[in-house]
């Protein structure tokens, strides 16, 4: 599976299809360190590196994986590292620095059941450790969720656009189902994405600037606050202009899921299968967790009958889906952990006893 | 001060032009502002200040970046030489060095520092030996010294509690990707002109692309060990050169460490 | 309405039953279809049980991870054990003979069994006892064409194995004729 | 003799007394004053300096400029 | 300082008591690393130690310090660990860990103004990293929130006394102000906490039993999903029995302050200006944040005008309150960041702002 | 298979009591199931079942507590010294011991590694190096040989890139706090009987209280090295063995690590 | 209502600010009054600024952080530079004479000029400053009796240093006369 | 000669074949038949097993109990 021809339509595993495209999309270099379910993505950059141009290399930790990052991306470079579950928790020092610092970089989560070691199969249950901050301190991540491998593939060029654009570093989520999965896809075409090395980044300082400076060090308080002022703003600006999310029969629909990820993916067909029983349901899917498609999901709730929302964790995005909704609709939560994947069908049993033999809300 | 009316003066020393002119926040004595010091001289005269980067620890010399006039980089706590492979690798033409102190780099860093070594990352890292954790107040550090009292040993180091003193540089010296390793101090003007011809042959061998450049610097840490600035010069010869005792542990052609075990 | 087919292709490591599945999926590519294929390990290290989900449909794939299957593609004992209770009514199961000690017994699937190893020991070639587990079952299903396959059969093996696809081609003739003559012995 | 003479920034220096005890022409002393930073600082007391630069490469506040007087050209 | 009489009111930093009293209530070991504003509790114990018999390890780092407090209280030992925000973001891992392995402990959390390195000035921007989890995957720590000396010695009981009963990690969230004060206080007795090896710790496998195993691994999905309904049923009734929290001038309160930790003091003396000016105003203090209090909360929005949450960070337990409060009335937010303290005055401002003059909603 | 008639049979090899009747989970060949089996007949042999607490590591040994029928944890990746460390510390008349693969030791954990022996922890470290990543599917681990093909050196490792493999047997053996280490392997009988030798020596040794003792299993991964089991142990004899060489690195009394700087 | 005492003492490390403060702190709780003490330290390492904000109060303490103080007890130039300003109007300041080069300007506030390093190299230990200082702030502001600051020395000092709790106690001593000395001046 | 034998767990065993290598008198080898996990296990092949368990010692299953004729005691 060598070949790059542009347009191509190929069957690829998720995390290959990612790779492949962060290469596409200009990647400079990758460090990062194995865990199933992930280490292909380290394995087809090591393959293509000394063919393709990039860097590549197998860092001793995720600890080191990402602070490697944090010097080559506040060197100026386009850079990424991947991992699953448990190594992510070991990054969340580095992630709340690069945060702070203001480094554009992709760190990929293909996530696994947890907590703890847990299992290898695929999860949901980093969201809140994804979109609400892992890390110590008030920092976000620009958090996108793909739920096919064309998105896997496509979604590198959005993180690495929005990154490099607001100084923040993107999250790619996707459960260890999308990472180890084979689909079609069309990859995205090479070089299309541009890179200019940032006037911050310190590529050594020359006579005609000031010497750059990449630290998420300020001792005086007043500074310190006057950085998480600035933070706030950008999350702001990005609230405002980088939500994206997909609808599924939300024309008419009174019965809403949501859901991210391959839950979505799971909940379209529950809808299709509740509608034919005649229950109008649909689906709302953000496809950034952060930002969180809010207003939506508020606006929905003025006219909806209330929202189930699905996730393979314990509950997570159910509380932002709350939080949106705000007490104008019921919102019910189904839920499969520890690497089970719901099916449809249950999904759809899950709705109608909630709305149609109406039990308890969670 | 009024400079003493002599004629045909020239300047024979001056701070170099590559340390900004912000006052170091160190205590009185400390050997850090020398080993900052000396750095930027070797800078000033190989030209190399638009082409080197640095990394600064967590550690008294957290803000080296405010004294460094180049393009630097904070590192987290024990990760600099992590950061460094990072900017290295991406930058292999330029001269990136690494400054850590020894809980940095021999504490919570010890894997990334065995690693980048192991790698033969082409930088050069500095470390800063003053057997304590400045920062935070006079901490135990692992190159503390045995019976030596800190804040959390205060009834002395005990080495059947928590282990000898590390000599991390005798250890990483072993690794076939040290180039070029060295003990160098800072208490007297001979060992800072020593100090400074060892840092530049290793900015020099970087060039080379053959391996990990390291320095330690035996250094002082006054207020954590409680003494004057003099007699924690005195302190650093009676007690830390025995223990860590100075010069050259590995020059480029004589390899120590074969790929067997000799060592034994 | 949409055509969708949900196939299981399980095993132990080592049996193929993962490129069995990829040469389906790529095959499905080929002719414009939607296709997923989904692989599961065991617990063991290696040479454990494996399987993949592939489903191949006229229209977009909701989950690629489904409990009931239309047809099973089965190569070990534990495999069977595990899945053929999954296979929906009416549906499909294939099996490799020599693996299987206690065979299948549900009557309301329809059922075929292959002597897959043996025919594949016959060409020297252990290996491909797959393939002809493939023929037989695109005898049954033939849900893609062999042409699509041979295609596929390019694309899923490495360059460096491009001189086996004529013998994999003839292994999956000879899964199909192994159909052909139960059917020719069952009229 | 050579000839030399330094400069220390007093409000830069923290009167560590290092350059002191480096100094082998015994020329260097502590200030009685204090600097705004609260220290007594290091001051040139007597002419025996040669500008051998020994204070100024120990001093960790790089507070030391050293001067050495030039050898007179002849003149042509 | 080392009289260890009891009932003697004394003169403690927040870190010294919360030490001395972790060794009345019977520690066996702590594993720390230094950071500021937490390093004088690992420099308590080592200066007790000796005289005191229990076991204290200055680790080479956090990541250790937490993996050997899961080795210790998997020993069926009361154990110990803090440490500062960054150190905290490191024990991620360790911490799912520890909480799926369902070990008893302490970790204590004396924070700093963040993301990043930030400052060792106080914070609370950890809120979200304790309660919702840092780590991957879905689990809860029992998180105690003191707000003074007092509270930080006798908090230690709490958590150890719950963290024991329900097999859960128990965490002290205080910021470095807390840590670095002096206030009076009396100590709690000596002993008072008994102690009883369990039966399921690695003690040696006796005769008369089979194998203890400490462990977070299952690889079978279904068996890690039954974990997770043994860990959500296992939160759920420290849901019910163990919510903690503190009124001030509830009774007739219609603006309600939410604060917890040092906010909360301050947001009493907010209370009091307000008052003498005709407000209305009162103060719900969650004392346990997991728990959250939600009851009390959901309860008071029924008949309170709105809320006013007031934190050192930009916003965390504001959205837990917003969950409670389910669009029943308004949630107003005022926060103070990077280290920065708020004066009893600018809450009283902001409340007045928001309340009375009614400026937008956050 | 029926056992053949003869008389007077009595049982002169069986596996050891404290070996569960779980099957092994590893592939065909593996060596992890001779470590477990040798460890578990010194167990037996000793008759510390009931004092003896084993700490598994993430690797393909994770399920260690399955076979082993003696008080176990299982701990993080790499940090199964320190979890160790905590279990000794709490218990310190008991016996204690991690069991590691290479990747689990001596990339992600070698911080702890480094310290645990360095702070001479009375625990047995069991290092089993099988130059690979087992679990994860074969990547490329810090002892790794050079030009050795896995997933992640597809190429061969280059230690250009990525450095010489890391012996840090070796390395930890010139730590004070080491007390007995020694390189073995499990691929003959005479090897395994050796091993158990050694390993019975550190179980006793730990009764003295000393340091730590390290036993590095030299052992094969058939499935990552893509051999047979008998080409996996053929190539450990003419790959790994050069670089590993099998043999005792420190013995009691033989105190390599001078404090000095010997090892230049 | 509730009599409270907010008071920021702040110099150069090693002056004895911090434990200035903690010895007026332990006076209050011997009079089983509520107290706080609450230091801050500059970015400098060591001989940077530090200072402590103490609170006396016979109620509940809220913050024991303030931004304005009824006294400043001030023994640096830096400290008085930053800190004048947060004086409550009719507040007090006590600073140290040497140390200060551009004495404060307020007139809203008593001022207090004490000699304390001066008298304290009279004694032969001018370590003993900080108390001078602190006995010419109890003449004023007498929030704390003698008996009991004595009672503080006993505790805040080390065992080992309590043969100094005279000196300390003569140090206080000073300071109160240098106050009463000013007021019979002024008078 | 010292006579002996094995008993080999035919379910247990994964057809290594290590025993094999490593049996002095070649006494071993694989079955034509697979277990139930589907590996062809090791069987005696002969009766020259002089029990001198080297193949048990590298078996990484444990499949193996090793058997020694008892030396005859002489009747009293
Ligand atoms: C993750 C983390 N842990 C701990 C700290 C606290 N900390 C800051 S510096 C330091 C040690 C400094 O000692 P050293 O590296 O020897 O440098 P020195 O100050 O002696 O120059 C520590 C433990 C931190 N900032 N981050
Ligand atoms: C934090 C973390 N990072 C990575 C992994 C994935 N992982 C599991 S085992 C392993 C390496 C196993 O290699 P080794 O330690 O050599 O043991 P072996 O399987 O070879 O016996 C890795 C990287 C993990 N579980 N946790
Ligand atoms: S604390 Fe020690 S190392 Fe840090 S600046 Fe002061 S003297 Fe130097
Ligand atoms: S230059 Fe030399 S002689 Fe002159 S003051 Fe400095 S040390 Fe003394
Ligand atoms: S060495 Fe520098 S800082 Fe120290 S006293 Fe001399 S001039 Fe001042
Ligand atoms: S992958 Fe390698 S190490 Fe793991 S069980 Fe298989 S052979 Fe053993
Ligand atoms: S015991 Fe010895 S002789 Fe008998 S089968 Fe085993 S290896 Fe061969
Ligand atoms: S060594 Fe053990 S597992 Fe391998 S073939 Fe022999 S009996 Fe079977
Ligand atoms: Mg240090
Ligand atoms: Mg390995």
């Amino acid at each position: 599976m060598e070949n790059t021809n542009k347009k191509e339509v190929r069957l690829m595993k998720g995390n290959e299809a990612l790779a492949e495209a962060a290469i596409r999309a200009g990647l400079h270099a990758y460090f990062g360190y194995p865990i199933t379910p992930q280490s292909e993505i380290l394995e087809y950059f090591e393959e293509q590196a000394p063919k393709r141009g990039f860097t590549v290399l197998q860092a001793e930790s995720e600890v080191a994986s990402i602070n490697m990052i944090y010097g080559a991306a506040g060197a100026g470079a386009r850079v990424m590292t991947s991992s699953s579950s448990p190594g992510v928790s070991l990054m969340q020092e580095g992630i709340s620095y690069i945060a702070t610092a203001e480094l554009p970089c992709l760190i990929v989560n293909i996530t696994r059941g947890g907590p703890g070691l847990g299992t290898i199969q695929p999860s949901q249950g980093d969201y809140f450790q994804s979109v609400k901050g892992g890390g110590h301190g008030d920092y976000k991540l620009f958090v996108l969720a793909p739920s096919s491998v064309q998105e896997m593939a496509d979604f590198v060029f959005d993180a690495f656009r929005v990154s490099e654009k607001y100084r923040i570093p993107a999250l790619i989520l996707a459960d260890g189902a999308l990472g180890q999965m084979m689909e079609k896809l069309t990859l995205p075409e090479e070089g299309s994405l541009p890179h200019v090395t940032p006037e911050w980044g310190t590529t050594g300082k020359t006579k005609d600037r000031e010497r750059n400076i990449i630290t998420s060090l300020h001792i005086q308080p007043e500074k310190m606050e006057a950085i998480n002022h600035h933070l706030q703003a950008k999350y702001k600006a990005i609230e405002e202009a980088e939500v994206r999310y997909e609808e599924y029969f939300m024309e008419d629909a009174e019965i809403v899921f949501v859901a991210f990820g391959l839950s979505a993916r799971i909940c379209q067909k529950a809808v299709d299968i509740v509608r034919e029983k005649g229950i109008k349901a649909g689906l709302i899917r953000p496809i950034t967790l952060f930002p969180f498609p809010k207003q939506i999901i508020s606006e929905t709730a003025n006219r909806a009958v209330g929202f189930m929302v699905v996730e393979m964790n314990a509950g997570q995005m159910v509380e932002d889906v709350q939080l949106a909704v705000n007490g104008k609709c019921p919102v019910y939560f189904k839920g499969r952990m520890g690497g089970m994947i719901p099916t449809p069908e249950e999904i759809a049993v899950a709705l109608e006893e909630k709305f149609i033999h109406h039990e308890e809300k969670v | 001060m009024e400079i003493p009316v002599l004629e045909n003066l020239e300047v024979v020393y001056k701070k170099p032009e590559t340390l900004t002119d912000t006052p170091f926040h160190y205590c009185p004595g400390c050997g850090h502002g020398v080993a900052h010091r000396v750095l930027m001289e070797v800078i000033d005269e190989l030209g190399i200040q638009e082409e080197t980067i640095g990394v600064a620890p967590v550690g008294c010399s957290v803000f080296a970046y405010h004294y460094m006039n180049i393009d630097m980089q904070q590192a987290a706590h024990g990760r600099a030489s992590a950061a460094a492979t990072g900017i290295k690798r991406v930058l292999p033409e330029k001269y990136v060095f690494s400054y850590q102190g020894d809980g940095d780099l021999a504490a919570i860093g010890t894997a990334e520092t065995i690693h980048t070594v192991n790698r033969g990352e082409n930088i050069l890292m500095v470390f800063i030996n003053n057997a304590i954790y400045g920062m935070t107040g006079g901490q135990m550090a692992p190159t503390s010294l045995c019976g030596q009292v800190t804040s959390t040993t205060p009834y002395g180091r005990d080495p059947a509690k928590i282990g000898f003193p590390l000599k991390i540089t005798e250890l990483i010296a072993q690794l076939p990707g040290a180039y070029f390793v060295a003990r160098h101090a800072v208490h007297t003007p001979n060992a800072v002109r020593k100090l400074k011809k060892a840092l530049r042959s290793a900015f020099e061998y970087q060039k080379l692309n053959k391996g990990t450049c390291f320095i330690e610097i035996v250094s002082n840490c006054p207020s954590g060990w409680k003494l004057s600035p003099l007699e924690s010069q005195k302190w650093i010869e009676e007690n830390m050169f025995p223990m860590y005792p100075l010069g050259d542990i590995k020059v480029p052609g004589k390899n120590i460490t074969a790929p067997s075990t000799e060592n034994n | 309405m949409i055509k969708t087919e949900e196939i299981i292709v399980a095993g132990f490591g080592g049996q193929g039953v993962l490129s069995l599945g990829q040469v389906l999926s790529y095959s499905a590519i080929i002719e414009d279809k939607e296709t997923s294929w989904m692989p599961s390990y065991g617990p063991e290290m290696r040479g454990g049980t494996a399987n993949c989900v592939v489903i191949i449909s006229d229209g977009r794939i909701s989950s690629p991870l489904v409990s009931r299957y239309d047809s099973a593609i089965i190569l070990n004992q534990p495999s069977l054990d595990k899945f053929e209770s999954c296979v929906k009514p009416g549906g499909f199961l294939f099996y490799e003979e020599s693996t299987i000690v206690n065979p299948p017994t549900r009557e309301d699937i329809h059922i075929f069994k292959i002597a897959a190893t043996e025919e594949a020991n016959k060409l020297n070639k252990k290996q491909v006892a797959n393939m002809i587990m493939l023929g037989a079952f695109l005898e049954v299903r033939s849900i893609v064409k062999l042409e699509s396959v041979s295609k596929a059969l390019l694309k899923v093996l490495p360059e460096r194995h491009h001189h086996l696809i004529p013998l994999n081609e003839k292994a999956i003739g000879i899964g199909k004729e192994i159909i052909q003559k139960q059917y020719q012995e069952t009229i | 003799m050579i000839r030399g003479t330094v400069f220390i920034a007093s409000d830069i220096c923290k009167g560590c007394e290092l350059c002191i005890a480096a100094c082998p022409q015994h020329s260097l002393s502590l200030s009685r004053q204090i600097n705004p930073k609260g220290y007594k600082y290091a001051e040139l007391i007597n002419d025996e300096c040669t500008g051998c630069i020994n204070c100024a490469l120990v001093c960790p506040d790089a507070a030391i400029t050293v001067y050495r007087q030039a050898k007179v050209k002849k003149a042509v």
